[in-house]
């Protein structure tokens, strides 16, 4: 696959193989294209050339559309969520969207311990609830594929333990992720330099 | 058509025939300054290049 | 479905919500039609003549107001992404953001509509005839703009732009609203202008979100 | 070993290149050829038993009036080509098109209202065709205001694209619903352009005159799209010389 941004090609060439349990680290420069590729494999982003493909567990190719829809989820930098709405209401509205029941809604309140932001509007939360917020879609619609954008960028120490806790769940379940990343994950991930 | 008929309406003819061809000169004129500009523009930026591969 | 649901309501509570959702638009289009008789002087006659054709146009630009926010404000906090990835497909939103728009804008805007003609020496008869025309042409401005305000994402001033961008497009249906109010008016059938209206209206709900979400696709590429 | 630089000049489109520098200012030949002998024709013709010479303002403005109208076919299918196969040339296309069409579109809107003027004693009549003509002309200006208030090039091209295809399925509906309008007030514009009711002796004239107009737009058209080429040419190379 390669990826162009207006004039600047910023990666070509690029092949990467994702298994189930697997995570890959994406490294690089700022604007180096590892938010592109993140972009690219949930189809927001079209590539100049090559293309995403999914594999059902059996090995059978999976509908990219489909896959996307029901089975990836992106984190990107900005968390999506409106400032003038508040928390419970804004993970209620993901949630759903998602597809999550009320039961998966109950599991991500109490893994990312969301309950005391619920009542609070988006706006009077720091950047790391929110980023947890984001999360909540994660945990209440488990879908495979996680493709997330700098997930540790704005937690504090103790979250982020907590936070790479529940990668690695999801890794041991079979789960994939894809990570851009500035210092390294802190558990075991291949690593793969976008734009060198 | 005589020029006493012409006359008759002079005033709205020959502002009509002046508008169009001067529309017609600005914009050829324009398209092909343009069109001259950018080339001689790619011009310039590929001898730079040339001087700076050797 | 549930998906979509959750959106519609989400929609409809952002558009009523933030900015006092309606009420910009009542306010601008009060004080356009206030303006009028300020502007043109009061006898009744002119301002019977002229007074239903700017109460319909004055619905026609306050549909305007609040339009660019309608995906901006998504795209800018990140929102579009998950929307773009969701269950269903990007014309689904597009026509439920545009369906939340007219509820929360054009259609109070035709409830109101009927105090701004009386205002300006229309006749009461008139009432029933500018609700309809401000409903159906309201669902023609709000899906029309809601394609301008896709068409605009990322550019700067959006504002202006969409209103550039839009009202050549709002033609036909002010053409047709006025001519069914006119018909009304005096006395003789408006059914072919409601027609019209209605057929445009039908166009613009059930073609503008396929451009729209191409326009929201281009914006995320 | 460096390409020499007519092959680096060639990497733009180049059969695009190769062949407008020779047809372009053929047609333009053509174009200038035409209009001379229209205009030769043209004031050699009888004054018209009701409009008198003001005909002659017609060989000028029914051909801008159609171009105007000819003008946003072509940038309507240019941006579908662009829209749909990813053309970049026919995004250059539209782009170069869009500013054209729109003076022809002025241009034909000012002869219009000076050919009004004697027959009507108004400057500006809301007459059906003049007025599709300026809600047209409303159209090349959201296009273009659209495509230049988005920084990103190719984002602006492809909304701009969508826009254009967008105002040509309203187009025939905007003049349509003008004509309708125009009964509806039917004022008292007893004006009627070309059509069966003009004499013959206009007609060659006028054809030749609006022969004339379209091969001076295609030239210009071809020149514009040049000119776009080396521009976008010119800006890939400086932003390879800023990353050198």
């Amino acid at each position: 696959m390669s990826v162009k941004r207006g004039e600047r090609r910023l990666f070509e060439g690029l092949d990467l193989l994702v298994q189930a349990g697997e995570a890959v680290a994406l490294t690089g420069a700022n604007g180096s294209g590892k938010t592109s590729l993140l972009r690219a494999i949930a189809g927001l982003l079209r590539p100049e050339s090559g293309a995403v493909a999914f594999h059902g567990p059996d090995g059978a190719p999976l509908d990219p559309d489909e896959a996307r829809a029901a089975a990836t989820h992106l984190v990107g930098h900005q968390d999506g969520l409106k400032s003038s709405r508040t928390a419970g209401e804004e993970l209620q509205f993901q949630a759903a969207w998602t597809g999550a029941g009320p039961d998966g809604v109950a599991a991500a309140i109490a893994a990312l311990a969301l309950k005391p932001l619920l009542e609070l509007e988006v706006r009077r939360l720091s950047s790391g609830q929110r980023r947890r917020l984001a999360f909540g879609r994660l945990i209440a619609s488990p879908r495979p594929l996680w493709l997330l954008d700098e997930p540790m960028a704005p937690l504090d120490a103790q979250r982020r333990t907590q936070m790479s806790e529940l990668m690695q769940a999801h890794l041991k379940g079979g789960g994939l992720i894809v990570a851009a990343v500035h210092d390294p994950l802190p558990f075991k991930a291949r690593s793969l330099e976008i734009g060198a | 058509m005589t020029a006493a008929d012409l006359a008759k309406y002079a005033a709205f003819i020959w502002p009509a025939y002046g508008l169009t061809i001067g529309f017609f000169v600005w914009i050829t004129l324009a398209s092909l300054l343009s069109s001259r500009r950018w080339r001689r523009e790619v011009e310039r930026l590929q001898s730079e290049k040339t001087r700076e591969d050797q | 479905m549930k998906g979509l649901n959750a959106l519609i309501r989400r929609e409809l509570s952002l558009a009523y919500g933030g900015g006092g959702g309606p009420l910009l638009a009542l306010a601008f289009y009060a004080s356009l039609v206030a303006l009028l008789p300020l502007a043109a002087g009061r006898n009744p006659q002119m301002l019977g003549a002229v007074g239903p054709g700017v109460a319909w146009l004055g619905l026609a630009l306050a549909s305007l107001l609040s339009l660019e926010r309608l995906f901006e404000r998504d795209y800018e906090d990140g929102a579009l992404d998950l929307l773009a990835m969701g269950p269903v497909p990007l014309e689904a939103v597009a026509l439920a953001k545009a369906g939340a728009q007219f509820l929360a804008v054009n259609a109070p805007l035709a409830v109101a509509a009927p105090v701004a003609s009386i205002a300006l020496a229309a006749p009461a008869s008139l009432i029933p005839m500018t609700i309809l025309t401000g409903l159906l042409g309201g669902l023609a401005f709000a899906f029309v703009g809601g394609l301008g305000a896709a068409l605009a994402l990322g550019a700067k001033r959006g504002g202006l732009l969409v209103a550039v961008v839009v009202l050549p497009l709002f033609a036909p249906p002010v053409i047709f609203g006025a001519a069914a109010l006119d018909a009304a008016r005096n006395g003789s059938s408006p059914v072919t202008g409601l027609l019209l209206l209605a057929a445009y209206a039908a166009a613009a709900v059930g073609l503008t979100p396929i451009a729209m979400a191409a326009a929201c696709r281009n914006a995320l590429d | 070993m460096r390409l020499p630089r007519q092959l680096e000049f060639l990497s733009l489109p180049d059969r695009f290149m190769a062949v407008s520098a020779w047809l372009a200012p053929t047609i333009g030949a053509l174009a200038v050829l035409l209009l001379e002998f229209g205009l030769w024709f043209g004031f050699k013709v009888p004054p018209d038993y009701q409009q008198g010479a003001t005909v002659l303002i017609m060989f000028i403005h029914v051909p801008a009036a159609w171009l105007s109208m000819f003008g946003y076919v072509c940038l309507a299918v240019s941006s579908f080509l662009s829209l749909v196969f990813r053309h970049a040339l026919a995004d250059a296309a539209a782009k170069a098109c869009a500013p054209l069409g729109a003076g022809f579109t002025a241009l034909a809107l000012a002869t219009g209202s000076l050919w009004g003027r004697p027959m009507w004693g108004a400057w500006w009549v809301w007459d059906a065709r003049l007025t599709s003509v300026l809600v047209l002309l409303l159209f090349y200006l959201g296009y273009i205001a659209l495509r230049a208030s988005i920084e990103d090039e190719n984002r602006a091209g492809r909304a701009a694209a969508i826009l254009a295809l967008v105002g040509a399925v309203n187009l025939p509906v905007v003049h349509w619903s003008v004509n309708w309008w125009n009964t509806l007030h039917q004022g008292s514009s007893v004006f009627r352009v070309g059509g069966p009711t003009l004499a013959a002796v206009y007609l060659i004239p006028l054809l030749l005159m609006a022969l004339g107009y379209t091969a001076a737009f295609g030239a210009l058209w071809l020149v514009r799209i040049r000119a776009e080429l080396w521009r976008r040419k010119a800006r890939t190379l400086s932003l390879q010389a800023a990353n050198r």
